[in-house]
């Protein structure tokens, strides 16, 4: 079912080689445009691989799969606030901000689950690359939510203008108009001219995916000096989030959506990963009072490496067990 | 040459936009922006990551009046995010006419 | 002959989305150095093709094909100069900048024509290639010249050492090294060591054009708050010099050149692009006192999409009507 | 410390060459570029694109004498161009001997 | 506003690193660090190629008190690897409080 | 055996085009970004390649090349030394910094060596590639060793902070991380997951060289100018010095490890070689009173363009030559 040797394939070895690259204080550095360009490249390949796929999936189950990819980007944040504020005991606004990167999710690590099923030459269903498209954006605004009723009040006038204008970012932001895009070229632009655009786009992807970990390996093992900053209780906060968060995919996929264990450990993944990309400017923007240190570390130092080296195997493991 | 005030700000780049519609409200005669900066100050380092999230470099030259009006206008953005302004007397060259 | 699916094709469709990304303001953007690096790969891709294409053709209809560009290159400008200053009455050195852009092509505006072509299965002629290569320069050269004899005397010293610079840079601008060099190498390069350059240069370029698109759609966009500067007549002119261009183009290939459908449709686009790379900071050193927002809204705010959208189809059907 | 004149120029890309040839002959001893500036003047918003045209910032430090050369050299190219070149006082920390 | 000396250091982007260590040592409350810059100095020009090598440009802000220890420590520095370094007089917009 | 025709390979004549672009003063440029980021791909491409090659390979025989690689990267720079402190009579900081470029490697010239034994159809042994990652480090050591004693003690303080250093950054080194990285991941990973990163890695590995090789051109021809600070005798140690390395590649190639005629020519390439990527800013930082301006005229405008143009076929001949 789940061996050693499922985590030998490039993509988790890349990004391992990156961690270990920073933690020896290498001097090797990406230059940042090369990882804005993979990312700007991923975002493309995976929105044309699931607009083809998905121009296969009847209308029904896409409307499934969308409604629950709202509620867990509303819902999950909800938790994790409950949690950092009850439990963790965080201030409200930084529970805030770091309940809207949970609530998001990470395309770096839906990806490293996509090569870990692929590797193992497990199917899994074409529904999670739209819930990983709309799940961008609903987070984005629950942080803002939660942040306006921290402070009591729907904020003076310029807080009001940074939240309008934030809205508008959240449904507008760079991926999701990239993803979004990409899904409806792949599902409409003729098939004979999309076959030359796939070598690009397709045949290319694992290895610019492995590429984008080694940096992503890198900028995670980065943040390791702000452990210490963050505290043992966010720390275990970093691990059991994406825990909660996975158990809730793994039973709405198995009993609501009705995938098999590719699409439920996607899913899971989705769920439990946190963004580090789109969500973090969005959140310094809107809750200048929370600290950067904090939902960076959590997601990029902790959940992430986390996700990547031991949650996925886990989830897939779990979607195995559920679905037997 | 005219004596005018030059004015630096270093910023994070997501409040860029939140300086320049200032500076086009106050109707500065311009300003110059350098990307891609990095620094250390007391929200820690701030970037030296490639996910974004660094500095910008402003240089804005104007008289004594405006400047006064982009101090001010700068201190409350600064209060919010963090950031620093530095202002010095220089000289412009003039070349119209 | 025409239908609205030829042009869901993933170049122009990508054009869109960057185009329709910038107009609803999102976040989304590409590094500088992204850009620059796709063109400098779509030119060496464009020339190795050209230059493998090219040694199958005969020197005469080759020469032919030469001096047709030049005079294209040298004419155009003239016409588009007479123009402005006749009827739309630009200023004389904003006359002779713009006239520079329109004797000059876009590559990826040819690059587009090229796609349409590849995604209707229309065969075409390799001579267009060599014909993008030459038609970089001769356009600058005469911006020069009108723009002296605008000011009435052959320039002051500055201006006289700014025209020689000018001339030297004309023929050893980066766009024409790429592009004659590449199809150098294409043309008289080992095949079987060429093959080993295919899948880079070859097989992922339709891919790499999709994603330059993508930029430049947004570049494009970018202009439209521009577009009240430049006024109704010179907007007018931006749509009707293509035609123009276009006309020039289908009636020299049908007629001087001999080329069938596809040939016809490649060189009407050449004749109707505008530059938007190569020539807006030529005429800038060159004619300071013209207006870039005027020369570059033009050029690449309007002519390049609606070469794009409208013009491609426009001239394919032309030259499909012209040859039978 | 040496008492200098600190000059800092912005200017388009492509007219770096013509002022940096006119640095070497006036004899400074060196001169800093920060590439890819952008900026908003005179000439409208300079480069938020991606097509080149942009901005580069340059920095000289050169006594009085210089800076008067250098002033009457930029004054020109400032005409026909557009850009800005702003004068000041500063330090020049002497490292050598 | 507080009256600070404005530091500025032209160095090769190699030896950053051991500017910034001296400047946490010193303890000064904050630097900015604008990567990619090159120019033209006694060790001729530095960096117009792409690999590597070129010149970072260093701002900091601090009191006059610090200023002193900054510039003894870049004193060494360039002595051993040269580039320059350069003090005004500056106001720094205070925005706590 | 050798003919000119062995020349005409893209990756040789795009290096020929970006020095001829450069001669001409062509405004053409590369970003930095993209450079960087080639050389990145191309060290993890060579790295994945030696991986899955020397899986092979074994123990034997790896540890022999080791070994050699070893000796050669601590003995080459001693010989370089000796002859120019004693024939071309450079001052000895100069001396120990020159000395150590010649004693690493250029990846670019390996690739180029690789590029033109697979366009001749010559197979080549694997373990030239473990040598390239071994070769890097013992070069900078030396260095270093050779200026501590030239300047007659093991330096003050600050020199001795800066070498330990310098031995730490000479094994965490961006380029040997990458390749010995890439290396154990080509060799390990699972081969189903490996083959979904090889169109990426492996397909376009010739395309992307070609492109790195044009910018190569371009840097070593802008050296040109450098010429004249350097002086006749140093001119010809550029020229001599890969000769006598690459002797003494082909006679240990050849004797001790036993190579045929392709595995001779890398090692000759690799002993004839000089870093001009990792080397230059480590000698900058050990030695600063050395002159880059030598030291990189040497290795970038003068060896490294001899190399690619003479001395890989003229290698190859040797080789050819001495097995036979
Ligand atoms: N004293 C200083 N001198 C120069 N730059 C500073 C200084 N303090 C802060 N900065 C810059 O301003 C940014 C934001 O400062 P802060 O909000 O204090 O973290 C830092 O990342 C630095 O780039
Ligand atoms: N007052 C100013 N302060 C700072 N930078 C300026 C100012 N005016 C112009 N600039 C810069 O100089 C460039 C050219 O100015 P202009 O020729 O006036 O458009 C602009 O794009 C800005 O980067
Ligand atoms: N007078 C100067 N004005 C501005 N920048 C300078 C000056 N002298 C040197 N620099 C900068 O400092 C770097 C190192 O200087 P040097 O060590 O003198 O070659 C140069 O590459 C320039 O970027
Ligand atoms: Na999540
Ligand atoms: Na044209
Ligand atoms: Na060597």
């Amino acid at each position: 079912m789940f061996s050693l040797s499922s985590m030998l394939i490039p993509a988790i070895m890349f990004f391992g080689l990156g961690f270990l690259a920073q933690l020896v204080r290498s001097d090797l550095k990406f230059p940042p445009e090369l990882t804005k360009s993979l990312s700007i490249y991923l975002l493309i390949g995976i929105g044309i691989h699931g607009g083809t796929e998905i121009a296969k999936v009847d209308a029904t189950s896409a409307m499934g799969a969308i409604l629950v990819a709202l509620g867990l980007g509303f819902g999950l944040p909800v938790i994790a606030y409950a949690l950092l504020c009850k439990i963790v005991r965080v201030d409200k606004l930084n529970a805030a901000a770091i309940a809207a990167h949970y609530g998001s999710v990470s395309a770096g690590t839906f990806l490293t689950a996509v090569a870990f099923l692929d590797a193992q030459k497990i199917v899994y269903e074409s529904q999670p690359v739209i819930m990983l498209a709309i799940m961008e954006s609903p987070a984005i605004i629950i942080g803002l939510v939660l942040a306006n009723l921290a402070r009591n009040n729907s904020g003076n006038g310029h807080q009001q203008r940074v939240s309008r204008e934030l809205v508008h970012d959240a449904f507008t932001n760079g991926s999701v108009m990239l993803l979004l895009g990409s899904m409806l070229i792949g599902a409409t632009a003729q098939p004979a001219a999309l076959e030359k655009i796939t070598p690009f786009f397709s045949t290319m992807f694992s290895g610019a995916l492995s590429l984008f970990l080694l940096d992503m390996g890198m900028e995670a093992s980065r943040r390791i000096g702000d452990f210490k900053k963050v505290g043992p209780s966010l720390l275990v906060f970093g691990i059991a989030m994406p825990l909660i968060g996975a158990a809730v995919g793994i039973v709405i996929g198995h009993n609501i959506l009705g995938f098999g264990v590719g699409g439920i450990t996607l899913l899971a993944t989705l769920a439990a990963s946190a963004s580090y990309i789109a969500v973090p400017p969005a959140m310094r923007l809107a809750i200048p009072e929370a600290s950067p240190a904090l939902f960076l570390t959590l997601s990029l130092g902790v959940t992430f490496p986390f996700n990547v080296a031991l949650g996925i195997p886990l989830y897939y493991s779990a979607a195995h067990w559920i679905t037997q | 040459m005219r004596a005018v005030k030059r004015i630096e700000i270093i910023i994070e780049e997501i409040e860029l936009e939140n300086v320049t519609d200032e500076l086009h409200r106050i109707g500065v005669a311009g300003y110059t922006v350098v990307p891609r900066a990095w620094g250390y100050g007391t929200h820690g380092m701030r970037q030296d990551n490639n996910l974004g999230m660094g500095n910008v470099y402003l240089v804005i030259a104007c008289d004594e009046k405006q400047s006064q009006q982009v101090i001010e206008a700068i201190r409350t953005i600064l209060r919010r995010y963090g950031g620093i302004c530095l202002v010095s007397d220089a000289q412009w060259v003039i070349h119209e006419g």
